[in-house]
């Protein structure tokens, strides 16, 4: 397999920085608002997420190339996405369970919330689609480096936004807009701070 | 009662602007009325036939398989509207993105069936499945309307007022965010006035 | 034992039932989108060709691109049409560009690009003098990007110019006129990045294959 | 042959000492009426031992150590008992003590000094002195210093440490102490020394009170004071402060929690190591102290010698004090004396100087915080006051916990440098307060 | 109580405070940016005054109508901190921006970035940049147009603006001219090191070179936003500024240090002794708005954190991310973008380089 290292750290900057899953692609948006009120939640969710995005890219992207598309029906995708990843989270859910509480006392709580999270479907989506800088499908690895990626940049964000909002707990914000729509308006001077990453290139 | 379940689902549990439920798309498809009003339409249809169908078969699924084979109901029809949208609107579909698969987590839907068409009978999972994706839908055309006139200057994509400059940054990301952070706090606004002229 | 049979026989019945129907929109809609792709196409080649012209798909060697196509006419050979892409702002512009073989540009076309709304992005914008209430008066206007529109009859064989001081669907017929002669184009305002990459899809490598055109007596 | 000491952090407010520094001490004389708190330090009150209509002679004990932590208190005056019951105290509450009315005729008890030279006393012998006098810490916080000379063994001190920094604007009764005690206050530094077995004594004074360093430096060439070794500090509050002289002085530090017998120091100040000679020499008890008395709005400041026990109002009043401006009377300095709220309140053994403000706070409006920072560098220990005073704020005591709170010293050196004027010390305080309860429930747990 | 006593006042300690107060820091914040408003006054003369003057009373307006009639709170503007916010909103934006846009990014800046948090100190990004990247995302083809100080164009400088003479790539020349940005990627500026000036002058441009080029930059003759021309004038305010102990030194000189050092190793011409090799850093901090943003804007109390180790993590992050937006980003001018960024990571480096307590020792309980 030859590998283009190039477009790896194109996808990877674009996934954390310029096309951040949360502030700049619109996905994860629930559970970025719902679970970055304290900073260690936000790390477990972030951690949680990263797995998951990581083997969920990794399965789709077999699925879709070795079954779906020569068996013509990519057209499936849809359904059998969302089916691999509700029992892929299970299965980690239930692996964790037995191998490693510590990490699943860690983790558990945010895996069941992860299934319908729509930046791990949205990853699954965009890996069967076509890789930005190349026009080309995306190869194996350039779709898993996508995942961690997009996952890493997720993680970003709700970490810096949960940092953001404890620190808003101590600040004395307007009645109206106390709980979501200041965690809105952070987001949004959020990205347009990272609107600063925009056409980011290392090879021009 | 009609009356009642569109004042519950347009205003008191409206999805988007009440319960925060299903924000990506929300905030990514309302940078036009067209893109809004198109998801809205996708994701009621979407929410009106699962609530039916899981209406309807709720008694044959045990329990323990409920919520994959809700997954798989509405995953069906997402890939109908999936399939149909590229057939006949293309341009639609285009702008929409991967929001379109995308309906299929969305969490309004599995939510109004795991809450609502599991325990309720066809009519009023019909009902349901109306006025919630109506509430979806309304609340797509606020925000798409505010970020379409502001950030473009336009309306179904035609021009709307002579001599005004949009502002760019309201149909980018942060001008989402910004946009419904200001409906949000509206809403509040007027809640805690009237809470306040009670008390 | 019997409960997990009859767990999976339910989840098997409701995946059967929606592969069915899947299958079935499938079969009703795939033809329906298969046309429109082609039509897509079609549509795309047509607009950068003068009307009534023949098009036909060919494939090329090196330097070619795989694909290319040509436009004939009663009369004969038209052009040639090629698909480009080049580096924007924020990622590739994709453009296919109808060219006469003498060089003179025939029609250009953006195909996709992710420049940014309101900047680069309007390198297919179409300059609209509609306001909302017009439309509601039931007026109507034909419109067509400004800024592709302006590539028409210039040359590819000598550099494209960019002029930054105004923008083409703003100018007077008589510098439309000038700006013809020099080979030159306005820029978007703001959108230089964008501006240069659209005229490079053009001149990186277009002049080469109408050379290798011509010298490999390709003229049927 | 002075070093120059410091520590980290501290603030600059600007000294305002001149009014007194050049006065000598006068004695001021014994009030009509003395009220004498049973409770004048840390730890047990005193139990009475005196009753209504008793007469009583200057120097007799009047309440008696009430435990181990604990200290005699003695008539400052002589006379008649008066009353015993709840009377004003400096500290804010009311506090029962002794009232004598003074009978003119300052008959005092006669003291019993030590039999023997104190270089040949066992240290119990010393300590038990110092305990009958009645001495506790004189440098502010009032504790029983006899306990403080009676280490548990497990705790070797090998260093004192005498304070005369006086930090504290506007007081001099510490730098008067040192001109005209000089002696007094070296040979109690030796008592101290002995009494602990430690191997180095330093006696630390601020480089603003170069005549007193000097004064020092000439008794310092005594074949008895040979072994003191005298520290010059910077000027910077708090460096009077114990856990910023002894880190100033040794580069140690007091472990967070603990006390600087945990590190094998023993600060005491200079106040307290003449009270310490006059008790082990003459057998003389605790019941007079110098007082500074000054302010903008006191007309004829000074340094007086005062009975314990001589109400406030006596002393300013005698002082000529400005009532139209005065607009607040401080017991101590202004960084963190207390305000007093009613001036019936009697002097007391840790009052070293009264202080009448002719104006409120600067600035008057509270901003809120603007992360400046400056609390953060004024904090001699190093704490963040600005998101601690946030935390409490919002009642987050166990966050403002994590963020050690409870080892704020209450110098003030942070809400002195904040620009928005925040209570910092405060929020501090309340925090603490909180943070103790929280920490007794952990305990019960 | 006797008669002649009347109540005292009680407090908690300390009874005495510092003179130094919050409206005093910002007004000799305000005092500090006079010689770059007066340097800016002199270069782009009208504009100038009249952006400033815009952005202030559309400020000071913003932040009264909503304390006033929103909060229905005493006015806030006796704190200055508008007043500040508007004066340095000003000093980063273009000299042609049409005013109205300038009074948008008010409001905005006001509004949204300071008083939806709760007002001075409780906003986390600082506002007058928040202004300026919102109207960036919003106008950002006014608010890229630099054109050089009217002071040099009625002098002959009638084209563009000197800084896109000297770095614009050669070949780009030929695109024609108009809207000179300041800083484009310095990908560029080696480039125009290595063509001769034989080149540019058959461009009809003016041979330029760094040792003129230099100087001019100092003191303010090239394009950029209003404020930020003027390193000798900024330098000024900021050293008044360190010596009243209201900005430290950290911050900037570990943001400048941060920028020279990358941009000396990474400076494109393959050595690192040569005068050009030298001359690439130096132009670059005195380049675009470095100056400005590093001496007040970085210092920015409220949105920088607390404690001195963030403060250098702070300074030194801000850097790398100038060096990065402007080396590879798609921006011009990285710096307000990379404060903005590292506004962001505020509350999470204050939390994580707590200052090591005096006496801390291992919990042996
Ligand atoms: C938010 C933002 C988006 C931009 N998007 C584009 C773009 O899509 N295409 C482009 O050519 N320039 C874009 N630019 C501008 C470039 O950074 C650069 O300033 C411009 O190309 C210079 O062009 P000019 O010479 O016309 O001023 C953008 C700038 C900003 C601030
Ligand atoms: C409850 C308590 C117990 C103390 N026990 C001792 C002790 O055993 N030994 C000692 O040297 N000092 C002891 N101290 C005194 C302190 O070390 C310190 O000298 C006193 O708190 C006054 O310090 P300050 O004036 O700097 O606040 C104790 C203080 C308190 C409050
Ligand atoms: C902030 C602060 C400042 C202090 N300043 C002085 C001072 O200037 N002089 C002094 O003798 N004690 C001062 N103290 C009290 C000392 O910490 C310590 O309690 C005292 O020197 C111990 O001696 P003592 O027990 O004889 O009073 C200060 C305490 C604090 C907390
Ligand atoms: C040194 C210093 C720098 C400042 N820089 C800015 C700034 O860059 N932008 C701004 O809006 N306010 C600035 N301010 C003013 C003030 O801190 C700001 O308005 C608050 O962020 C508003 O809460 C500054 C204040 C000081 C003391
Ligand atoms: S009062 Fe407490 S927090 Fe404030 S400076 Fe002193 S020790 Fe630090
Ligand atoms: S000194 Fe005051 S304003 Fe500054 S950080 Fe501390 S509390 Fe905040
Ligand atoms: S300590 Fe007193 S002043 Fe402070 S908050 Fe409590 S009640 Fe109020
Ligand atoms: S614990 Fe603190 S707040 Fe409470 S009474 Fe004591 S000093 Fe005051
Ligand atoms: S809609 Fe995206 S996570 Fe809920």
């Amino acid at each position: 397999m030859n590998i283009d290292f190039i477009s790896l750290v194109q996808i990877s900057i674009a996934a954390v920085f310029i096309n951040n899953f949360v502030l700049s692609r619109f996905l994860g948006l629930c559970p970025f608002f719902g679970v970055s009120k304290k900073l260690s939640s936000a790390v477990g969710m972030g951690m949680a997420v990263i797995f998951v995005m990581t083997v969920a890219s990794m399965i789709t992207w077999i699925i879709f190339h070795y079954l779906l598309v020569p068996y013509e029906v990519d057209y499936l995708r849809t359904i059998v996405f969302i089916l691999v990843i509700a029992s892929l989270v299970q299965l980690v859910e239930m692996t964790l369970q037995k191998f490693s509480p510590v990490l699943y006392d860690a983790l558990g709580i945010y895996l069941p919330l992860i299934t319908t999270n729509c930046a791990i479907m949205g990853v699954a989506v965009l890996n069967a689609g076509k890789n930005d800088f190349t026009q080309e499908p995306y190869s194996f690895i350039e779709s898993l480096v996508n995942g961690i990626m997009s996952g890493i940049g997720f993680t970003l964000a709700l970490v810096l936004m949960a940092g953001i909002r404890e620190k808003l707990e101590l600040a004395n914000i307007p009645r109206p807009l106390q709980g979501l729509p200041i965690a809105f308006v952070t987001a949004g001077l959020m990205a347009i701070a990272f609107l600063g990453f925009s056409g980011l290139n290392f090879f021009k | 009662m009609i009356k009642e379940e569109l004042k519950r689902g347009i205003i008191a549990e409206n999805p988007i602007l009440v319960l925060a439920l299903g924000l990506c798309p929300a905030l990514a498809v309302s940078t036009s009325l067209q893109n809004g009003l198109g998801m809205g339409c996708a994701a009621t249809f979407v929410l009106i036939c699962s609530n039916i169908i899981i209406s309807l078969i709720k008694k044959w699924i045990p329990e323990k398989v409920r919520i994959p084979c809700y997954i798989v109901i509405i995953a069906t029809f997402v890939t109908i509207v999936e399939l149909t949208l590229k057939a006949y609107f293309p341009e639609l579909n285009n702008q929409l993105g991967i929001f379109v698969p995308l309906i299929v987590v969305n969490c309004v839907i599995l939510g109004r069936a795991e809450a609502f068409a599991s325990k309720n009978n066809l009519g009023r999972s019909i009902i349901d499945g109306f006025v919630m994706g109506l509430g979806f839908t309304l609340a797509l055309c606020i925000l798409a309307i505010i970020r379409e006139v502001l950030g473009s200057n336009k309306l179904w994509g035609l021009k709307v007022f002579p001599g005004f400059r949009p502002m760019t940054i309201f149909i980018l990301a942060p001008g989402g965010f910004f946009t419904i952070a200001f409906v949000m706090a509206m809403i509040n606004y007027f809640r805690q006035k009237k809470e306040g002229g009670q008390s | 034992m019997l409960d997990i049979l009859k767990l999976s026989i339910a989840l098997t019945i409701v995946a059967i039932g929606s592969g069915l129907v899947v299958a079935f929109t499938y079969y009703n809609t795939g033809e329906e989108i298969q046309a429109q792709e082609r039509r897509n196409q079609m549509e795309a080649l047509e607009a950068v060709f003068p009307d009534g012209v023949e098009i036909k798909t060919r494939s090329g060697n090196n330097p070619l691109p795989s694909t290319y196509w040509v436009a004939q006419t009663d009369s004969g050979l038209a052009g040639y049409a090629f698909k480009q892409k080049s580096k924007g702002y924020a990622g590739d512009i994709q453009v296919i560009v109808g060219v006469a073989p003498s060089g003179e540009i025939l029609g250009l076309n953006i195909l996709s690009h992710k420049e940014t709304p309101g900047l680069g992005d309007r390198v297919s914008e179409k300059p609209s003098k509609k306001y909302i209430w017009n439309v509601l008066a039931g007026t109507s206007e034909k419109t067509s990007p400004w800024f592709t529109e302006q590539f028409k009859d210039l040359s590819v064989f000598e550099e494209i110019k960019i002029d930054k001081s105004t923008e083409y669907h703003t100018c007077s017929d008589e510098k439309k006129g000038k700006l013809e002669k020099t080979n030159t184009i306005t820029a978007i305002t703001g959108a230089t990045i964008s501006t240069r990459a659209v005229k490079n899809c053009i001149r990186k490598n277009v002049p080469e294959y109408l050379n290798y055109l011509k010298s490999s007596g390709e003229s049927s | 042959m002075f070093g120059k000491y410091s520590f980290r952090g501290g603030v600059h407010p600007s000294h305002n000492k001149d009014q007194t520094a050049s006065r000598n001490i006068e004695t001021f004389p014994a009030p009509e009426r003395a009220i004498i708190p049973l409770s004048q330090h840390i730890g047990t009150p005193a139990k009475i031992a005196v009753k209504r209509g008793d007469t009583v002679k200057t120097g007799q004990v009047i309440g008696e150590a009430g435990g181990f932590v604990s200290a005699p208190v003695h008539a400052s005056i002589s006379g008649k008992v008066v009353s015993v019951g709840p009377f004003p105290h400096p500290l804010g509450r009311r506090v029962t003590s002794v009232e004598i009315e003074n009978d003119g005729t300052n008959e005092t008890v006669e003291f019993n000094p030590s039999d023997k030279p104190w270089r040949e006393a066992a240290p119990q012998e010393i300590v038990q002195k110092i305990s009958a006098a009645g001495i506790v810490g004189m440098g502010g916080a009032s504790f029983p210093t006899h306990v403080k000379l009676s280490p548990p063994s497990n705790k070797p001190i090998d260093t004192v440490i005498i304070n005369g920094a006086e930090c504290e604007p506007y007081l001099t009764a510490d730098h008067r102490f040192m001109l005209e005690k000089t002696e007094q206050i070296l040979l109690g530094a030796l008592i101290i020394k002995k009494v602990v077995g430690a191997a180095k004594l330093f006696i630390g004074i601020e480089e603003n009170k170069p005549d007193a360093i000097e004064k020092i430096t000439e008794q310092l060439n005594k074949e008895i004071f040979k072994e003191i070794i005298p520290a010059k500090l910077q000027t910077k509050y708090p460096q009077g402060g114990e856990k910023q002289l002894i880190a100033a002085i040794t580069r140690r530090q007091v472990p967070s929690g603990g006390l600087p017998m945990d590190c094998g120091c023993i600060v005491q100040n200079v106040g307290t190591a003449c009270a310490i000679w006059e008790a082990v020499s003459e057998g003389k008890p605790l019941y007079q102290r110098v007082v500074t008395v000054t302010g903008p709005a006191i007309r004829k400041p000074g340094n007086f010698l005062v009975r314990i026990g001589t109400p406030i109002k006596t002393l300013v009043e005698k002082c000529e004090i400005d009532y139209d401006a005065a607009q607040k009377v401080i017991m101590g300095g202004p960084m963190m004396g207390l305000a007093q709220s009613d001036l019936d309140a009697p002097i007391i053994k840790s009052s070293s100087g009264i202080l009448a403000h002719s104006t409120l706070t600067a600035g008057t409006r509270d901003y809120d915080c603007i992360s400046c920072g400056n609390c953060v560098k004024a904090c001699p220990i190093n704490l963040v006051p600005s998101f601690i005073s946030k935390f409490v704020q919002k009642g987050l005591y166990e966050d403002a916990m994590a963020w050690n709170v409870l080892d704020c010293i209450e110098c003030g050196s942070c809400a002195y440098a904040c620009p928005a004027k925040i209570n910092l010390v405060h929020y501090m305080k309340l925090g603490k307060f909180h943070a103790m309860a929280i920490r007794k429930s952990q305990e019960q747990k | 109580m006797s008669s002649e006593q009347k109540l005292l006042h009680i407090s908690t300690s300390p009874h005495v405070k510092h003179i130094e107060t919050v409206p005093s820091i910002m007004l000799c914040v305000c005092l500090a940016l006079i010689p770059a408003f007066a340097a800016s006054v002199y270069l782009f003369r009208l504009k100038a005054l009249v952006l400033t003057a815009v952005c202030v009373i559309s400020c000071l307006a913003t932040e009264w109508s909503i304390v006033r009639f929103l909060l229905k709170k005493p006015s806030t503007l006796g704190d200055f901190s508008a007043l500040l916010t508007g004066i340095l909103l000003a000093f980063n934006l273009p000299p042609d921006l049409p005013p109205w846009m300038a009074a948008v990014g008010s409001v905005f800046a006001i509004g949204v970035a300071k008083w939806a948090f709760g007002g001075l100190g409780h906003n986390f990004v600082n506002p007058a940049l928040a202004g300026r990247a919102f109207l960036t995302a919003s106008y950002a083809a006014p608010m890229t147009v630099f054109n050089v100080p009217d002071f040099w164009k009625a002098r002959g400088w009638t084209i563009s603006g000197l800084s896109e003479k000297i770095i614009r790539p050669v070949s780009d020349t030929l695109d024609g001219i108009s809207g000179a940005t300041p800083l484009p990627t310095f990908s560029g500026i080696t480039e125009a090191l290595h063509a001769e000036s034989a080149r540019l002058v058959d461009l009809q441009f003016h041979i330029i070179d760094f040792q003129e080029a230099l100087p001019r930059l100092f003191f303010g003759n090239v394009g950029g936003c209003i404020g930020e021309t003027s390193a000798a004038a900024l330098i000024l305010g900021a050293i008044f500024l360190w010596y009243k102990h209201i900005i430290g030194i950290r911050v900037p000189v570990l943001y400048i240090g941060t920028v020279f050092l990358l941009t000396w190793l990474f400076n494109g011409t393959g050595s690192f002794f040569t005068s050009e090799a030298l001359l690439v850093p130096v132009y670059q901090i005195l380049a675009g708005g470095l100056m400005l943003g590093a001496l007040f804007m970085a210092t920015d109390m409220v949105t920088s954190p607390v404690t001195p180790k963030g403060k250098m993590i702070f300074g030194v992050g801000c850097g790398i991310l100038t060096f990065t937006i402007r080396k590879f980003g798609g921006y011009p001018e990285g710096v307000s973008y990379s404060i903005l960024l590292m506004n962001l990571t505020v509350p999470l480096i204050d939390r994580y380089t707590r200052p090591k307590i005096y006496g801390k020792v291992k919990k042996n309980a």
